[in-house]
């Protein structure tokens, strides 16, 4: 037992270090919020900077967990991403009295992700899966009084269950085919027998369930509306990251003789989950639903750079993610500031909110033209790429549509932005004062806005540690 | 070959003086803005006279025949290597000869304009714009580019819009203006296609070139162009007939002529000098400098005599019934330009037979200055009487005695009375076409009868019958009151033009024309023959007897000749509905049938496709909102049929 | 005695799956739910199970796996019984349709 | 010199003008910047010009090719030749004249010309750019800032018209996009000199040059496709219709010209349609313009009417008829703007567009109206102006085909001069001439900033008019060249 394990594994203790301070500063002595939040967000910041030293390549536990540069990388922007919504949920945790729960369960959550991401065991991944859900199903309901809020919770962890239900039939389907529940050795198991084949929809089907594809998406907006901001951002962007990039990974690097059947049922969902999450989200006003519908449009997108199965797949997959967590989580930041301090969540609410908060509208306005994909932010970029990696298998058919239905999402984003600019409100948001870190969130997510498009050496980095097919 | 580039000056001198006034008019020289344009005009003029004598006397003439000379040539615009747009100064009996016309009568005007337009708000203007026209007209003249004459033949018609619409507050000046414009854009288009169609066969816009090719039969040129045809007609003629419809535009030869007598909008001086003596002669000079392709083709040149013979006939019956004094003088121009133009038409190139050529050519020349004369008349009574209406006028012979006599030689000449100048042009346009044809002749007959009658029942109405004496004193009164400074026939600013032009309406007849201008540059022996002029002039002179006995005392003849010519005269006196075809055309047509459909599909087919895929896109996302059910049992249920679906799919592709 | 084969067990582990399921889209209670889903995870251990015991005697993962199973069902059905009672609170029920306030 | 200066200074004039606190600082900033640019653009000229006399004969001057993407191939490769040039100068003087003309706007200014200078921006970048995703990139970049002015300083129903706007062209770049993606995996390069070079074979032109085509169309308004044009204008504030026409249509009927010039063969394969659609529009614009009542909605069908010629030459796809178009681009420009900048003169003083409600302008405010009436003369072609140099040499151009049926595409486009006249004229004499109402009577004329802006503007367009063998001569060899590619390619066949 050498000390290569700790360093292989440093993220995952760093953050099981951090759980247990946060244990002890519950038990411990009344402390102030703000004080507590200003730890944990230091910490944080600790946390994700020790990721950033130090490349690791490997595995440990006899291949159950396994590490290399571009898993770490993953795990950073999780990191990132974790930092970035504590920040933001400054003003709504500043008088809330179980921020050290709330923050128990993210990063429980969290934990559980690392251990799915650098899983190289079926087990290994269900464990990560589920130590990864659970949590998250009781932060949904963390605003114990609100209806909606125990409603979402109870729809995600119902869902959650079922779908794990369906997800360890599959992997009991594949153990029972191949005798083994290790990537490396069930790749050579892969073949087109068709119990196997039906194991593996049924874990395609967890997966899609997790990242929320049609039709596998439907508790999504529900959740995401009646949990916290602070939650649905998690959920939106570090858990369907984490979600992603295993999904990825392993069928990049276990169901690679089966390639062209699930590049064919890539294809169909991302066909659907464009056009049904496009479809859902030009009717919403409720901006957390909104975001709901856009993001799983989003999550087609992705599908269809994951169906290009090359080294510019996964790294436009883990590119855009980065740029989704900076978009998605200047937007989230914006909501949540808002619906903490004025209460307000409806996209109609944001008429004029210009004339009463031209910062909070620029933020929210860069945000969604990166989400729109609106040059020179970086969501341009990151979906390009994408679209890019999928047209690499010459199915033009799908790029024709999906850049057709990229002009139905510019529609409601630009529909957010025509009612903070151009429509008058009676009574519009009043003026907000807005904490100092939330601000520092959202500058950092703005200049990643900004800087990981029109750098390019942040894509060539990630291009150069992914792996393709 | 000496150098005749000074002539370039001719029409830069205008061309300045319209910038400066254009720009400063308004500021600086409201006053002086007259004085400035006619200075600069005289200069023009004398250089045109010394230009003239210059390519005339001294060394225009080689070996016995008038040389063609470009002085100036400057590639303005490529199109491809060898076809381009250059702008230059051609040199050639009919350019020089127009540089005299137009410079000289421009000057006229430009003088009888200190006095005419004495007091206007936008006198600066009014000069400006008169500069600009004469150097549009100029440098129409001077073309060595077939599209170099289409550009300026634009700028020409563009200022005769803006000094038409000059009293802008007017909106009849408005309406005629713009349908000038439209009428003879119009016209032009076809222009503008011919020009396409010549220069794409001859690959030139040279005028030398294209003549030099399309002359000699041998020349591929030539024979392509003869031999591609469309419906029928060879491009030649296509080409030909289609830039003859540009100048019958300009030249308001029928249909085209509708654009005419409303132009008598504009001011007097304007109209003597754009819409009489220079910018309606623009088709004959066309058609002119084109001569030697146009004498290459048959059909071409017959259409041009038809129609002009035509246009002179209808023109002269329709002036005849009319009671504006400017209208009637604007159908006598048309009139007259028929003559010119069938005179073209009945031409040969080269030699004797190119009688025609020179006839009208003269005619043109004569004409300018009469008619002119008859216009800066017309405008001295019009301004003293304040009314272009026969009814309002009368007797004024003792009130303006210089006005009167110029008025009455211009009216023997148009007629043609010996010995004053258009007896001598007509005279030779008549022999030409006595002998080309005699159809033409007979129509050319008549129609100088026509115009000797209706002259003079200008002139009696005018000047003579008593009655309406009084009416006119009190006119002149009204107009002694208002202003003071002159009596009624003006300052001497408008009579002195009147007074040269009426001594070049008695002298210019006797030029030795035939020596100086021909079709081919070679000079020709003409005579006026006593017996054949016997019969014009006889005729012209019972007209006027007849005119005198209608109108030279008010009585009931001219009364009952209405009644018995009945609906004819009426269908005369509405110009022969040729107006009101037009308006049905595009108020009836154009506009509901085609504007308006178009723009109605604009709005609801094209734009409303759009609507509906909007639209579309929202009724289906509302349609499938119930998928959303809220049910968490139900996308437990979607999940399964999912899971069922992707089954499907692998069965289907599994192989 | 006679061995049972694979197949019977498999089916067993099959229908109980399938029985969950039909539990879970038609059981309005949620407790009642919870339990379908409870049946279906164990016909997933069954399988498990089954398939180390037939299959692949010589290791132990399913066995493993299946003890995993019923260790994390048992987290999630505790965080689930928290979370019905917090329901239960807000609606004073525990009638699943009558917690679908979000839709559309 | 550097090309990418044509960026940074838009770039740096943006953040200045976003640093600068009130109107007269923001404004005067603008203005120096845009002075800026277009004091570049004519020292480009000048090197531009002093390059080609030195017998510099390479396609593309001042070159200068980095690597953006390495992975993917993408790079950052600009350089100019006479036709993008051309654009440089037009959207330079443009851009001064849009912001001397917007020089009292009170609402939300800094945003305004933050805007109005990023738009700019777009523009350089489009035009300089040899590499199709950079060019994208920009053609992208100029979109948003037109949503924005319209829908937030506009009139009228100006969120829907900036919506359709921003929609149809989104949809535009759309199928650019799938274009660009075809030719990417077709020759692995994004570099259009490296295409040009290489070539792409001709089922892939066939397939996908319709998209990129009918994609810059968008843009162009082609015809069916032009249904955001007339709303878009006319809703736009002054300066933003100015932009719109000058410039951003502009970006589209480039486009088709290099697309044309990147796959000659499709595109002559296709030219029976190109020119059937430019001939529709054309004579349907100018059908379309005669029953318009609203100032802006006249400019803005004869606009679609103009560029028609623009798409009419490049379909003809010959020398002369693409020397036209790229005339016919600059000219339309300038021109368009002229008129625009004109009405909102207009309506800034009579607070109303309808030629109705107007008339007799000549007498209150007599500089306006002749900036109008130059304008209305440009846009019906009157010799001396640029529109009339333009047109000719796109019908020169396009008669050189001896094909019946482009002949009758001439000819019926040749009509449309006459529909132009009425048009004009109709709008000019209820507008301009007649009788004037006496709200108007005492109405002031022009301010020093809009006469120089207009003075700006038709210094333009005289230039072109009256000395066309100056332009002919920056863009002649540049369309020399491309012919050379085009013949090559069609002989080949």
């Amino acid at each position: 037992m050498s000390s290569t394990i700790f360093i292989l594994l440093r993220q995952e203790l760093l953050l099981s270090l951090l759980i247990f301070l946060l244990l002890f500063i519950k038990i411990g002595k009344e402390r102030s919020n703000e004080s507590i939040l200003n730890i944990i967000n230091v910490l944080l910041f600790i946390n994700l900077a020790a990721g950033l030293f130090g490349s690791s390549e490997g595995g440990a536990f006899n291949g159950m967990f396994t590490s290399n540069a571009f898993i770490v990388l993953e795990k950073n922007i999780l990191n990132l991403a974790m930092l970035l919504i504590s920040m933001q949920s400054y003003a709504w945790l500043k008088n809330h009295k179980q921020l050290a729960e709330f923050y128990l369960l993210l990063f429980t959550s969290l934990l559980g992700m690392f251990f799915m991401i650098s899983s190289g065991n079926l087990l290994m991944f269900y464990l990560g899966l589920e130590m990864s859900t659970i949590p998250l199903a009781a932060a949904a309901n963390f605003d114990l009084a609100k209806r909606k809020s125990s409603e979402a919770a109870m729809k995600l962890i119902l869902s959650s269950a079922f779908s794990s239900g369906i997800l360890l039939m599959g992997i009991s389907f594949l153990y029972g085919t191949s005798g083994t529940l290790s990537f490396d050795i069930l790749t050579a198991h892969i073949s087109n027998n068709p119990m196997q084949l039906f194991g593996f929809i049924l874990l395609v089907s967890g997966f899609a369930f997790k990242i929320s594809a049609v039709p596998f998406h439907l508790w999504t907006a529900d959740v995401y509306e009646g949990s916290p901001v602070a939650v649905t951002a998690f959920l939106s962007v570090v858990s369907k990251a984490a979600v992603l990039f295993t999904f990825t990974s392993i069928l990049y690097k276990v169901f690679t003789p089966i390639a062209t059947l699930w590049y064919s049922v890539l294809v169909v969902l991302s066909i659907a989950t464009i056009l049904i999450g496009n479809l859902f989200a030009l009717r919403q006003d409720n901006f957390k639903r909104f975001l709901a519908f856009s993001s799983i449009a989003q999550v087609g997108f992705i599908l269809i750079g994951i169906s290009g199965s090359s080294q510019a797949g996964s790294a436009s997959l883990v590119y855009f993610v980065l740029i989704y967590v900076f978009s998605n989580l200047a937007a989230f930041g914006v909501v949540s500031v808002v619906s903490a301090l004025a209460g307000k969540e409806n996209i109609s609410d944001f008429k004029g909110f210009y004339k009463t908060n031209p910062f909070l509208s620029w933020v929210l306005t860069i945000a969604l033209f990166s989400l729109a994909g609106v040059p020179p932010t970086a969501g341009f970029f990151g979906k390009l790429f994408l679209m890019m990696a999928g047209a690499a298998k010459d199915n033009y058919g799908l790029i024709i549509f999906a850049s057709l239905n990229m002009v139905v999402s510019f529609y409601y984003y630009l529909k957010v932005v025509k009612a903070i600019f151009m429509e008058e409100n009676e009574t519009p948001i009043q003026k907000l004062s807005i904490p100092k870190i939330t601000q520092l969130a959202m500058y950092i997510c703005i200049a990643g806005i900004i800087i990981t498009g029109l750098a390019s050496l942040v894509y060539d980095y990630i291009y150069s540690l992914s792996i393709g097919i | 070959m000496s150098n005749y580039l000074y002539i370039l000056w001719i029409p830069l001198l205008p061309l300045a003086t319209f910038v400066v006034l254009g720009l400063f008019g308004r500021k600086y020289f409201a006053k002086t803005a007259g004085i400035i344009g006619t200075a600069s005009l005289l200069t023009s003029t004398l250089l045109s006279f010394v230009a003239a004598k210059q390519y005339f006397f001294v060394d225009g003439k080689v070996n016995g025949v008038y040389q063609r000379i470009i002085a100036l040539k400057y590639t303005w615009l490529q199109f491809s290597p060898n076809v381009s747009i250059d702008m230059g100064v051609i040199v050639d009996p009919i350019s020089v000869m127009m540089l005299i016309v137009v410079t000289s009568v421009s000057l006229m005007v430009h003088v009888f304009s200190l006095g005419y337009m004495k007091g206007e708000e936008r006198f600066a203007t009014y000069y400006a714009f008169l500069s600009l026209f004469t150097f549009s007209m100029l440098g129409l003249i001077l073309s060595v580019n077939i599209f170099q004459v289409y550009m300026f033949w634009e700028l020409v018609g563009v200022s005769s819009f803006l000094l038409i619409g000059y009293y802008f507050n007017k909106p009849s000046a408005v309406a005629a203006s713009k349908k000038a414009f439209i009428v003879t854009r119009f016209a032009d288009l076809g222009f503008l296609i011919g020009i396409l169609i010549i220069g794409f066969y001859g690959g030139s816009l040279d005028i030398g070139l294209l003549i030099e090719k399309f002359t000699s039969v041998q020349s591929p040129e030539f024979i392509s162009i003869t031999t591609a045809s469309f419906l029928g007609a060879s491009m030649l003629t296509w080409g030909l007939v289609l830039i003859f419809m540009g100048g019958a535009g300009k030249s308001a030869m029928f249909p085209l002529h509708i654009w005419l007598p409303d132009a008598m909008e504009g001011p007097t001086p304007v109209s003597a000098l754009i819409h009489a003596a220079t910018m309606v002669v623009a088709g004959v000079y066309l058609v002119a400098r084109l001569f030697p392709v146009f004498s290459m083709d048959e059909a071409a040149l017959t259409i041009v005599t038809y129609v002009g013979a035509f246009s002179a006939l209808l023109a002269a019956v329709i002036a005849c019934t009319q009671t504006d004094i400017k209208r009637v003088l604007a159908y006598s121009t048309m009139s007259q330009i028929g003559y010119m133009m069938f005179a073209l038409g009945i031409s040969k190139n080269g030699g004797e037979s190119g009688l025609g050529f020179m006839a009208s050519m003269f005619h043109l020349f004569t004409h300018a200055f009469f008619k002119s004369l008859l216009f800066l008349g017309a405008g001295s009574v019009i301004h003293m009487v304040h009314s272009n209406e026969m009814k309002d006028m009368g007797g004024l012979r003792k009130l303006m005695p210089i006005t009167h006599a110029a008025f009455l030689i211009a009216c023997l000449a148009i007629a043609g009375i010996p010995p004053f100048a258009g007896f001598f042009s007509k005279e030779e346009i008549l022999t030409a076409a006595f002998h080309e044809n005699k159809l033409i002749y007979g129509v050319a007959l008549f129609t100088a009868a026509l115009t000797s009658f209706y002259m003079f029942r200008l002139y009696f109405n005018i000047f003579w019958s008593k009655e309406a004496a009084a009416k006119a004193h009190h006119h002149d009164a009204h107009s002694q009151h208002n202003d003071t400074h002159d009596h009624g026939e003006g300052t001497w600013t408008m009579k002195l033009p009147l007074l040269i032009l009426a001594a070049c309406a008695v002298g210019v007849g006797f030029i030795p024309f035939s020596q100086f201008i021909t079709s081919d540059g070679a000079a020709i022996e003409t005579h006026i023959d006593m017996v054949f002029s016997i019969a014009p002039v006889a005729l012209s002179i019972i007209a006027i007897l007849l005119s005198a006995s209608f109108y030279k005392s008010h009585n009931a003849k001219s009364d009952k000749a209405v009644a018995f010519f009945g609906g004819f005269y009426r269908a005369a006196y509405k110009k022969f509905y040729v107006d009101e075809l037009y308006l049905f055309i595009t108020k009836k047509i154009v506009f509901p049938l085609i504007g308006q459909p178009i723009a109605w599909a604009d709005r609801n087919i094209v734009d409303g496709f759009m609507l509906l895929l909007a639209n579309t896109t929202a009724k289906i996302s509302t349609a499938i909102k119930g998928l959303q059910s809220g049910k968490v049992q139900n996308y437990a249920l979607y999940f399964f049929g999912g899971v069922l679906a992707l089954s499907v799919l692998f069965i289907y592709i599994w192989k | 005695m006679n061995e049972i084969p694979l197949t019977h067990i498999l089916f067993v582990s099959t229908a109980l799956f399938f029985i969950g399921m039909y539990g879970l889209f038609t059981r309005r209670n949620i407790i009642t739910m919870l339990m379908s889903i409870e049946l279906m995870l164990n016909s997933v251990n069954i399988n498990f199970v089954a398939f180390n015991k037939y299959l692949f005697p010589d290791k132990l993962d399913g066995l493993f796996f299946s003890l995993f199973i019923i260790t994390i069902a048992a987290a999630e059905a505790a965080v689930a019984i928290a979370i019905i009672i917090n329901l239960y609170r807000s609606h004073q029920s525990i009638d699943v349709d009558d917690a679908t306030e979000m839709k559309f | 010199m550097n090309l990418s200066l044509l960026i940074l200074l838009p770039l740096l004039t943006a953040l200045l003008i976003l640093m600068s606190k009130q109107l007269a600082q923001i404004r005067v900033i603008g203005l120096v910047g845009s002075l800026a640019q277009l004091g570049t653009a004519g020292w480009l000229l000048k090197l531009y010009m002093d390059q080609r006399a030195a017998g510099n004969t390479a396609t593309h001057l001042f070159e200068s090719n980095t690597v953006w993407f390495k992975a993917l191939n993408i790079n950052y490769h600009i350089g100019i030749d006479g036709i993008s040039l051309a654009m440089i100068l037009l959207t330079s003087l443009i851009v001064v004249a849009g912001i001397l003309v917007s020089w009292t706007m009170e609402k939300l200014s800094k945003e305004y010309f933050f805007l109005l200078v990023l738009l700019s921006m777009g523009a350089y970048g489009f035009f300089i750019s040899l590499d199709l995703f950079t060019l994208f990139f920009f053609l992208e970049v100029a979109v948003i800032p037109k949503f924005l002015l319209i829908g937030i300083w506009g009139s009228g129903k100006k969120e829907n018209s900036a919506m359709k706007l921003a929609l149809m062209l989104m949809a535009g770049s759309a199928l650019v996009f799938v274009g660009l993606m075809g030719i990417y995996y077709n020759t692995h390069t994004f570099d259009m000199v490296e295409i040009g070079r290489m070539g792409i074979s001709l089922g892939v032109q066939k397939f996908f040059f319709p998209f990129v085509f009918l994609g810059f169309g968008i843009f162009a308004a082609l015809f069916p496709f032009h249904t955001w044009v007339p709303d878009g204008h006319a809703s736009a504030p002054t300066a933003a219709s100015m932009f719109l026409a000058g410039i951003s249509m502009k970006l589209g009927g480039y486009g088709c010209l290099r697309m044309a010039a990147l796959m000659p063969d499709a595109a002559h394969s296709y030219s029976w349609i190109i020119i059937l659609l430019a001939t529709i529009a054309i004579i349907y614009g100018a059908f379309a313009t005669m029953m318009q009542t609203d100032l802006k909605y006249i400019n803005a069908y004869s606009s679609i009417s103009h560029c028609g010629f623009v798409i009419l030459g490049i379909g003809m796809l010959n020398k002369t008829s693409i020397n036209g178009a790229v005339i016919q681009m600059v000219s339309h420009g300038l021109m368009t703007a002229l008129f625009f900048a004109a009405i909102g003169m207009i309506y800034s003083r009579t607070h109303t567009r309808m030629v109705a409600q107007l008339g007799g302008l000549l007498k209150a405010m007599p500089f306006i109206s002749t900036v109008f009436v130059i304008a209305g003369l440009c846009s019906l072609g009157l010799p001396g102006f640029s529109g009339f140099v333009a047109e000719m040499t796109v019908f020169m151009g396009s008669w050189q085909n001896p094909d019946g049926v482009y002949r009758l595409a001439t000819v019926i486009s040749a009509a449309s001069i006459v529909v132009t006249a009425v048009y004009i004229l109709r709008a000019t004499g209820k507008t301009i001439m007649g009788p004037i109402s006496n709200e108007h009577a005492l109405l002031p004329d022009a301010t020093w900033n809009e006469k120089l802006a207009a003075g700006l503007l038709i210094v333009g367009i005289l230039i072109i008019g009256l000395a066309p063998f100056l332009i002919n001569q920056l863009i002649m060899p540049t369309t020399d060249f491309l012919m050379i590619n085009i013949d090559k390619a069609l002989t080949l066949k």
